[in-house]
C-alpha cells in the first residue's frame, strides 16, 4: 500500500518548505535580520499582502478571478488615507460602500453569468479612476490609532509575525472551518450539486465577494498604517501577487481548492524573496530577472513534493 | 572621513532611458569614488516593478544590510515615510533628489517642477505673442511629478491667459502611449499652436502630428537624443524652433555627493534645488554632440558641485 | 392509502425541439419501490429533476406529501423528504465527505458538526456497504468512481434531524461492481420494508425485477405500463420498453485466434504471475472488482501507444471513456464535432476539416448506433447520459484505430442498443480489430474471447473460452486464483 | 430577416462592433464628420497592435482555465529592442531583423512552455516569471537607448495603401490566417477540445503537450511581431513600450466574446474589441474627461459591453 499524504498536508508543506528555505538563506546572506527588529523590517510589508491574498483566494474559491485586487487595495487605501483621520465616519461609509459593490459585483457576475475576469477587469479601471479622483496626488496620512497599530511591538514576537498568524488562522477557521467556507468551497468545487442540496449559490458567491472586499479594504487600510500614506496606484502590484501568493500557497485556479495558511505563507514567501535578492546584491540589470529566478525556483519546488500527481 | 561608509541607491524604476542613464551615471560616478576612497561601497538597487510598497520594502532590506547613508529616487513623496522614518531612524542618512519624499528627517534634492511646466508657457509666450491653442501631454495619473508639472504648465497659462488649452491628455511618459494618444485625439482638436509635454515625450506626438498630416506645431522637447535628432532635423530644413528641457539624469550623482558630504559630518540644509537642464536654439548642436545616441542629455556632477549646491543653499 | 409522498401529475418539459415529458403521471406512495425503466433519452432523468425541484414542468403539478406548505423547487422538494442520487456523480470533490454531508444536510450544524457528520456517515456507509474501507475525513476527489458513488448513497440515505422519505437512485449501480450493487439493493429492500419509498432506475432489468414493488415504464417521455412487479417477465418488459428482445448474442467459437499474431505483450507486474497479451481481432475482458487496476492499465495502455507531442497518424489506438464527464464529452460542443474529434485526419485536406465529410460520417455513425437527437448539430449536453455514452463509442469505432480500448463504456446504455453495439463489437473483431474491454457487467466479461482478472492493481487470473463464467471471474476476484 | 437578426446578435462578437462603432459616431459627434476619416485611420493604425497581441493571447486563453500569456509585455519590448539594434538602421537588414524578432518569440515561447510542462507552473506564473527575465534581459541588451528603425521600415509601417494604413493590412492578414487556424484547421479542433477538458482530449487522442506547446509558441511570436512593428512605427523601441499590451492583450480576448473559460474563442471579436478600446480612450479625451473620470467611464463601459453581450448568449 503506497503512502498516503492527505492533500491539505502537502497543500501546505510545500509552501512552508519554500520560506523556510528562503528564511535560512536570507539569514546566512545577512545575519542581522535574525532578530526582533530584523524579522519585523522583513516581512512587515507582508502583512497587507497576505491579506490581500486572502482577499483573492476567496475569489478563486469560488472558481472566479479577480484582477482588480490591486487598485481596490490601492483605492482603499486613498480613502483611508484621506478620511479616516480627520472624518472617520464619512471614510467608514465610503469602506463600507466599497465592500457592497464588490458583494454587487459578485452578484452581477452570477445573476448575468458573466466571466469575471472581465468584470473585475473593467471594475479595476472603475477604482483606479476613483482613487485618482479622491487623491489626485500622493499624499493623506495615515489615523494614529492605524499607525500605532501597525507599528504596535509585543514582547518578544515581532508584530509581523503575530499578524500573519492572526491573518492565518482567522481565514483558516473561515474557510476551512466554518459552514460559510464550506459553502464557498463547495460551490468551487461543484455549483450544482451545492445549488440542488438547497443552497442559494447566488447568496454564497455574494458572501465570498464581500469577504473578498472585507480583506481588501483591511489590507489598504495595513497599507496605509505601514507607509503612512497613500497614492492612487499604490498597490497595483497587488493583483498578480496575490494571484502568486495564492497559487504558491498550494491553491489551485478552479476547483475550490484553497489553503488560507498556505496563502499567507505564499504572501509571507514573495515578499521574503524580494529581500533575498538584495541581499545578493545582483547587478541592477538583472535585479528584475532574478525575481522571476526565485518566483521559478520556489514554486518548482513544489515539484519535488508533487510527484504523486501526473 | 567617508571612507568607510557605504551608501546605497534606492530605485524603484528601471523602464525607461531617463532611469537608465541615471543608473549609468551612478555606476560611472560612484566607482571613481571608490577608487579614490572616497567611500567603501555604492550600490544600486532596483525594483523588479515600480511600486511604491517594493520600494519601501526595498529600503528596509538596506536598513538590514547596514548602510550609512540611502539615496533614493522615490515612487512616492508619501507612501515611503514609514521606511524613511525607520532608516532614521537607524541612525541612517537618507536623502531623496528627483522623486523626493515628505519625511522631515530626509533631505530632499529636490527640481521645481512646477517651474519646469510654467517656464515652457513662459517660453511659448515670446514665441507667441498672440498666444494659441495648447495640447497637453501629461504623465502617469496620481503621480506627484505629473500633477506638479501639470500644476505649473496650468499656471502658466493663468499667467500668459491669450493660451487656451485644448486637450490634455496622459501619456504615461511612454512614447508609444503619448503617440497613441495624441493620434486619438488630434482628429477633434482646432488648429494647435504648441505641445506642452512633461518629458521625452515630443517626438511621439511629432510623429502623431506627422501622420496626421497637421501642420507640426512647437512642441516642447525633453531632452532625449531621437528628440533632439528630430529638432535638429526640422531646424536644418526649415528652421523649426523650440526649446527642450528636463531634469537631468546625473542628479543621482549629485545626491551621491550630498550624502556623503552629510556623513563627512557637513551641516547640509534638508532642502536643496537643482536647475533644470534646458536646451535652446541656440545650444541645441552642442547638446546633441555630448548626448550618448538613443539616450538623454545629461550633465554630471563631482564633489565640487555637491559642495558649491550645499554652500548656496545656507 | 395514505397521500403520497409525492404526486406528479401531466407533467410536460420541452427543451427546445425536444419534447423530454409529455403529460407524465407519477405517484410513489410510503413502502413502495418504483423501479423506472427506459430507453436512452425515455425522460427518466428528466422526471427525476422534476420530482427533485430542479426542473420546474412548462405544465402540470407536483405535490409533496410531508411538505411545509408554501416553498418550490428544490426546496419543497426537501421538505417533502426528497433525496436524490443524480445519475452523474454530484459531491463536491474538493471537499471531504464529512462536507459534503454538511452542504447536504442543512440539520448538521451547531458545535461539533463535523464529529456528528462523521459518526453519522461511517454508521450508514457501514449499515449500507458492510465491509468497506472508506475513511469519512478523506476528500472526495481522492475516492475512486465507485467509492464517491457508495458516498453519495449513504450520504443520501442519512437521517439527521427528518429521515428520507423518498430517495431517488438514478442508475445507482452503474459504477458499482455486482458485489457492491447486491448491497445495495439489499438496503433499498430493508429500507422499503421499514416504510420508506425508492425511486429506482436501472437499465439492469434484472436489478428492477428483484429490487422493486411497482414497475413503471417509459418511452419517448411518456409512461407507457406501470403495473405491480409481479406482471413482469424480464421479456415482458423488454416489449414494453419497445425493443424486441434478440437472440442472446452468442459468441461462438473464433476459430484461427490462438494463430493471430500477439500485439501487445506486457511483462507480468512484479507481484502477479500473468503476462498481459492481446492478440490481432482478440475481444479481451478486465474483470474483477471496481477499481482494482482495470482502467489504471487501460490508460497506461493508451499513454503507451500514443504520443502527446506529436500528431500521429494513422491512430493506433482509441479509447471509450466510461465516466463521459471526466474524461468523455466536449461540453461546448456539438454532438457531431463530440464524434469527429476522434478521426479529424482523416476528415480532412490539408490539415482544414472538410464539412461535409464530416457530417456525413455524422450522419451514418447516429445510424448505426441510433443516437437520439433531431439534429446532430445540437449540443452534446442535451443528450441523455446514454446517449452520449453512444457519441463516445461512435468517435473510438470511426477511427481506423487497430486496439479498442473500453473503460466500462455501456455505462447506463440501454438494452436495445448494448445489443446492436455487442453486434458491432463482434462484427470489427471478426474484422481484425483488437478490443480490451474492462467491465462490471459479467453479460458482457461473458461476450469476450479471454479474461483477465483484476486484483488489488495487478491481474490475477486468465480466463479463456468455457471458463469464462460468473461462478469463476468471482471466485478470481476475491481469492486470487482461478478454479 | 427577423430569425437572420436574431442570430446575428446571438453572435459573440457583434457586441464589441457595436461598441466601437458607438463610441466612434459618439466621438464624430464632436469632432465633426471631417475628422472622421482621420480618426478611423488612427483607430485601425493603433487597433492593429492591440489585435496581433490579443490574436496570440486569444488562441493561449482558448487552452483553458489558467492559461494566459503575462510574457507578453516583455516579449514586445526585448523584440522591438533586440531586432532595432540588429538591424542599426540598415535598409539591408530589415528582413533579417524580422527573422530576429520572430526568433525570439521562439525562444520566449519556448521558454514558456518549458516551465509549465517540465516544472509544473501554473501558466499565469509560469509566463508572469519569464517576462521578469526576458524584461532583464531587454535592459541588459542596450540599457534602454532608443536606436531608430530602418527608414524604408520605419516609412512602410507608417504608410497607406488605398487609405488604409500598411500596419492594419498586415493585421488583417495576420487575422485571415488565424481564423483560419481556428475555425478551419485541425488545429482550432484541438485547442478547443483542451480548452474544454485536457484529459478528455488526451483519451480522444490529440496530442495535448504538442498542441500547447505550438499555442504558447505562436503567442510569443506574436507578440514579438508586435513588437518589432510597434518599434518600427513609433521610431524605435522604448523599455517600457510593451507594459501597455498587458491589460489590453486580455481585454480585447474577452470582449470580443471569447470564452475566458476556454474552448471558445472568434477572430471578428477582436478586431471590434481592438477598435473600440482605442476608441474608448480618443472619445473620453476627446470629451475632456479629467483622468479619473476617464478611468472610471473606460471601466464601466467595459461592463456595460459584457451585460450587454452576455444576455443573448446564455440561451441553451
Ligand atoms: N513610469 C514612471 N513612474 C514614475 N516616475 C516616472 C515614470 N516615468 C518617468 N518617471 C519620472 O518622471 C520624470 C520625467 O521622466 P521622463 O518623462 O523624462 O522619462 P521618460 O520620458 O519616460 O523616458 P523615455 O522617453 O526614455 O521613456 C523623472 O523623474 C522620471 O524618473
Ligand atoms: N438540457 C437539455 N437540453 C436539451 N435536451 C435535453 C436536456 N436534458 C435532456 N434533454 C433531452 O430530453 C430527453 C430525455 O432525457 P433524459 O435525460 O430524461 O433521458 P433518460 O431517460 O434519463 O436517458 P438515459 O437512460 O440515457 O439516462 C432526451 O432526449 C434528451 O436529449
Ligand atoms: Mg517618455
Ligand atoms: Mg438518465
Amino acid at each position: 500500500m503506497r503512502m498516503r499524504l492527505s492533500p491539505d498536508f502537502i497543500r501546505l508543506i510545500i509552501p512552508a518548505a519554500s520560506l523556510v528555505i528562503l528564511l535560512a538563506a536570507v539569514f546566512w546572506l545577512q545575519p542581522r535580520a535574525m532578530s526582533y527588529m530584523g524579522l519585523n523590517l522583513l516581512f512587515n510589508l507582508a502583512v497587507p499582502i497576505a491579506l490581500a491574498t486572502i482577499a483573492q483566494m476567496l475569489i478563486i474559491a469560488v472558481n472566479d478571478l479577480d484582477l482588480s485586487i490591486g487598485t481596490f487595495v490601492s483605492f482603499a487605501a486613498c480613502v483611508t488615507a484621506v478620511f479616516m483621520p480627520t472624518q472617520p465616519l464619512l471614510g467608514i461609509v465610503i469602506l463600507a460602500a466599497a465592500i457592497a459593490a464588490y458583494a454587487l459585483i459578485g452578484l452581477v457576475i452570477h445573476i448575468r453569468d458573466l466571466p469575471s475576469i472581465v468584470v473585475t477587469l473593467g471594475m479595476s479601471f472603475v477604482w483606479g479612476g476613483l482613487a485618482v479622483l479622491i487623491l489626485p496626488s500622493p499624499g493623506g496620512q495615515a489615523p494614529v490609532w492605524l499607525r500605532g497599530l501597525m507599528t504596535a511591538s509585543f514582547p518578544g514576537i515581532p508584530f509581523a509575525i503575530v499578524a500573519s498568524i492572526v491573518i492565518g488562522l482567522v481565514a483558516h477557521l473561515l474557510v476551512m472551518k466554518s459552514t460559510l467556507g464550506v459553502a464557498i468551497r463547495g460551490v468551487g468545487g461543484n455549483a450544482r450539486s451545492v445549488s440542488r442540496a438547497g443552497w442559494s449559490v447566488l447568496r454564497i458567491k455574494v458572501a465570498a465577494y464581500a469577504l473578498s472586499g472585507l480583506f481588501s479594504v483591511l489590507a489598504g487600510m495595513a497599507l496605509v498604517g505601514l507607509t503612512t500614506s497613500a497614492d492612487a496606484n499604490i498597490a497595483l502590484r497587488y493583483t498578480l501577487l496575490s494571484i502568486a501568493g495564492v497559487i504558491l500557497g498550494g491553491g489551485d485556479f478552479v476547483g475550490g481548492r484553497v489553503s488560507p495558511l498556505g496563502a499567507v505563507v505564499g504572501a509571507l514567501t514573495l515578499t521574503l524573496a524580494g529581500s533575498f535578492l538584495s541581499f545578493l546584491r545582483i547587478s541592477p540589470d538583472w535585479q528584475i530577472g532574478a525575481q522571476g529566478a526565485v518566483l521559478i525556483v520556489v514554486l518548482g519546488l513544489r515539484l519535488i513534493f508533487s510527484r504523486r500527481e501526473a | 572621513d567617508t571612507s568607510g561608509k557605504k551608501i546605497a541607491l534606492s530605485n524603484n524604476y528601471a523602464g525607461n532611458s531617463w532611469r537608465q542613464a541615471m543608473l549609468t551615471s551612478w555606476d560611472k560616478v560612484t566607482k571613481e569614488a571608490i577608487a579614490a576612497n572616497k567611500v567603501a561601497a555604492a550600490d544600486a538597487f532596483t525594483t523588479a516593478e515600480n511600486q511604491a510598497t517594493e520600494q519601501a520594502a526595498q529600503i528596509q532590506n538596506m536598513i538590514l544590510q547596514g548602510y550609512d547613508a540611502i539615496v533614493v529616487n522615490a515612487a512616492s513623496p508619501t507612501a515611503l515615510n514609514g521606511a524613511v522614518k525607520a532608516a532614521c531612524d537607524a541612525g541612517i542618512v537618507v536623502v531623496s533628489f528627483d522623486g523626493i519624499v515628505t519625511e522631515p528627517c530626509a533631505w530632499r534634492i529636490a527640481v521645481d517642477f512646477k517651474e519646469m511646466g510654467r517656464s515652457q508657457i513662459e517660453y511659448l509666450s515670446k514665441r507667441l505673442p498672440q498666444g494659441g491653442n495648447l495640447l497637453e501631454l501629461r504623465g502617469l495619473a496620481g503621480v506627484f511629478v505629473d500633477d506638479e508639472i501639470s500644476a505649473g504648465i496650468h499656471a502658466g497659462v493663468k499667467q500668459f491667459p491669450q493660451f487656451k488649452i485644448v486637450g490634455s491628455v496622459h501619456g504615461d511618459w511612454a512614447q508609444d502611449v503619448a503617440q497613441r494618444a495624441v493620434a486619438g485625439v488630434l482628429p477633434s482638436l482646432p488648429e494647435v499652436a504648441a505641445v506642452v509635454t512633461q518629458g521625452g515625450d515630443g517626438y511621439g506626438a511629432a510623429q502623431a502630428f506627422e501622420a496626421a498630416k497637421r501642420k507640426t506645431p512647437i512642441i516642447v522637447m525633453g531632452n532625449r537624443e531621437d528628440e533632439l535628432q528630430w529638432w535638429k532635423k526640422q531646424k536644418d530644413a526649415n528652421g523649426y524652433e523650440t526649446m527642450s528641457v528636463s531634469i537631468a539624469p546625473g542628479v543621482s550623482t549629485l545626491a551621491f555627493w550630498v550624502a556623503q558630504q552629510i556623513l563627512d559630518g557637513k551641516d547640509v540644509k534638508k532642502d536643496l534645488t537643482v536647475p533644470f537642464l534646458r536646451i535652446d536654439q541656440a545650444n541645441l548642436d552642442e547638446s546633441l554632440k555630448t548626448t550618448q545616441k538613443g539616450g538623454v542629455a545629461n550633465v554630471e556632477y563631482s564633489q565640487a558641485d555637491a559642495e558649491k549646491v550645499i554652500a548656496e543653499a545656507k | 392509502m395514505s397521500t403520497p409522498v409525492v404526486a406528479v401529475r401531466g407533467a410536460s418539459i420541452t427543451f427546445g425541439a425536444v419534447r423530454a415529458l409529455s403529460g407524465v403521471d407519477l405517484d410513489i406512495a410510503a413502502g413502495e419501490a418504483v423501479g423506472l425503466v427506459g430507453h436512452n433519452g425515455a425522460g427518466k432523468s428528466t422526471i427525476v429533476n422534476v420530482i427533485n425541484g430542479g426542473l420546474t414542468p412548462h405544465s402540470g403539478s407536483i405535490a409533496y406529501g410531508g411538505a411545509e406548505a408554501g416553498l418550490s423547487g428544490v426546496s419543497a422538494a426537501r421538505s417533502g423528504g426528497v433525496r436524490c442520487v443524480f445519475q452523474e456523480l454530484s459531491l463536491c470533490p474538493n471537499l471531504s465527505i464529512v462536507e459534503n454531508a454538511r452542504l447536504m444536510h442543512a440539520g448538521l450544524k451547531g458545535w461539533g458538526w463535523r464529529r456528528k457528520a462523521l459518526k453519522l456517515v461511517s454508521a450508514k456507509l457501514q449499515e449500507i456497504f458492510p465491509g468497506n474501507r472508506i475513511e469519512c475525513e478523506a476528500t472526495v476527489g481522492t475516492l475512486s468512481i465507485a467509492e464517491r458513488q457508495m458516498v453519495e448513497i449513504a450520504l443520501n440515505f442519512l437521517t439527521v434531524d427528518m429521515p428520507p422519505r423518498l430517495v431517488i437512485l438514478d442508475e445507482p449501480t452503474s459504477s458499482l461492481d455486482s458485489a457492491l450493487a447486491d448491497q445495495l439493493l439489499l438496503h433499498v429492500r430493508r429500507f422499503v420494508a421499514g416504510g420508506g419509498s425508492v425511486l429506482l432506475i436501472s437499465h439492469i432489468l434484472g436489478e428492477i425485477l428483484s429490487t422493486s414493488t411497482r414497475v413503471v415504464v417509459m418511452k419517448d417521455g411518456g409512461v407507457v405500463a406501470a403495473r405491480p412487479v409481479a406482471d413482469f417477465t424480464p421479456k415482458s418488459l423488454v416489449e414494453a420498453m419497445g425493443s424486441v428482445i434478440r437472440e442472446k448474442t452468442q459468441k461462438g467459437t473464433r476459430n484461427g485466434l490462438a494463430a493471430a499474431p500477439i500485439i501487445i505483450d506486457l511483462p507480468p507486474a512484479p507481484a502477479a504471475s500473468h503476462r498481459f497479451r492481446a492478440r490481432k481481432g482478440e475481444i479481451i475482458g478486465l474483470a474483477g472488482l471496481g477499481g482494482h487496476g482495470q482502467t489504471d492499465m487501460l490508460l497506461s495502455l493508451f499513454r503507451a501507444r500514443s504520443s502527446n507531442w506529436l500528431p500521429h497518424k494513422p491512430q493506433d489506438i482509441a479509447f471509450v471513456a466510461g465516466d463521459r464527464a471526466l474524461n468523455g464529452t466536449f461540453p461546448l460542443w456539438s454532438i457531431l464535432r463530440n464524434l469527429s474529434i476522434g478521426n479529424l485526419g482523416a476528415l480532412s485536406r490539408r490539415c482544414a476539416v472538410e464539412a461535409a465529410q464530416e457530417e456525413s460520417v455524422g450522419a451514418e455513425w447516429k445510424a448505426r448506433t441510433a443516437i437520439r437527437t433531431p439534429d446532430m448539430n445540437l449540443p452534446i449536453l442535451s443528450l441523455s447520459g446514454g446517449n452520449q455514452q453512444k457519441v463516445l463509442f461512435a468517435r473510438a469505432l470511426s477511427t481506423p484505430a487497430k486496439i479498442v480500448l473500453m473503460d466500462d463504456p455501456m455505462r447506463g446504455v440501454d438494452i436495445g442498443t448494448k445489443q446492436d453495439v455487442y453486434s458491432i463489437i463482434r462484427a470489427e473483431a471478426e474484422a481484425g480489430r483488437t478490443f480490451i474491454w474492462y467491465s462490471t457487467e459479467m453479460d458482457e466479461i461473458c461476450l469476450c474471447d479471454r479474461v483477465y482478472v483484476f486484483r488489488d492493481g495487478s491481474i490475477v487470473a486468465e480466463l479463456t473460452d468455457d471458463d469464462i463464467n460468473e461462478h469463476h471471474v468471482l471466485a478470481a476476484s476475491f481469492s486470487g486464483d482461478a478454479a | 430577416m427577423r430569425k437572420l437578426l436574431n442570430s446575428t446578435f446571438t453572435r459573440p462578437w457583434i457586441w464589441s462592433w457595436l461598441a466601437a462603432l458607438v463610441t466612434f459616431a459618439l466621438t464624430v459627434v464632436v469632432t465633426g464628420g471631417a475628422a472622421s476619416f482621420s480618426l478611423a485611420q488612427a483607430t485601425l493604425t493603433f487597433a492593429t497592435f492591440s489585435l496581433i497581441v490579443g490574436l496570440g493571447q486569444m488562441l493561449v486563453i482558448t487552452l483553458g482555465p489558467g492559461n494566459v500569456d503575462l510574457s507578453v509585455p516583455a516579449t514586445i519590448t526585448l523584440s522591438g529592442t533586440l531586432a532595432l539594434k540588429f538591424m542599426d538602421a540598415d535598409p539591408s537588414l530589415i528582413l533579417p531583423g524580422l527573422f530576429v524578432a520572430i526568433g525570439i518569440g521562439i525562444g520566449v515561447g519556448i521558454a514558456n512552455y518549458a516551465l509549465i510542462k517540465l516544472l509544473r507552473i501554473p501558466p499565469i506564473i509560469a509566463t508572469l516569471s519569464m517576462s521578469f527575465l526576458v524584461q532583464s534581459l531587454a535592459i541588459w541588451s542596450n540599457r534602454g537607448l532608443r536606436i531608430k528603425p530602418p527608414e524604408e521600415l520605419s516609412a512602410f509601417t507608417t504608410g497607406l495603401v488605398f487609405g488604409i494604413p500598411n500596419i492594419a493590412v498586415v493585421g488583417l492578414l495576420l487575422s485571415a490566417i488565424v481564423w483560419w487556424l481556428l475555425d478551419r484547421s485541425i488545429y482550432g479542433r484541438w485547442i478547443s477540445a483542451i480548452g474544454q477538458s485536457p484529459f478528455a482530449a488526451r483519451m480522444a487522442g490529440i496530442p495535448v503537450d504538442g498542441t500547447r506547446f505550438v499555442t504558447y509558441l505562436l503567442c510569443a511570436v506574436l507578440a514579438a511581431l508586435c513588437g518589432y512593428l510597434l518599434a518600427s512605427f513609433s521610431g524605435g523601441a522604448a523599455l517600457n513600450m510593451g507594459a501597455e499590451y498587458l491589460l489590453m492583450s486580455i481585454a480585447v480576448v474577452v470582449i470580443g466574446g471569447s470564452a475566458v473559460a476556454g474552448g471558445n474563442s472568434n477572430v471578428p471579436g477582436i478586431w471590434g474589441a481592438s477598435l473600440f478600446m482605442f476608441l474608448v480612450v480618443s472619445m473620453l479625451n476627446t470629451y475632456g474627461f479629467g483622468a479619473g473620470i476617464r478611468l472610471m467611464l473606460t471601466g464601466l463601459i467595459i461592463i456595460a459591453v459584457i451585460i450587454a453581450a452576455s444576455r443573448r448568449v446564455s440561451t441553451r
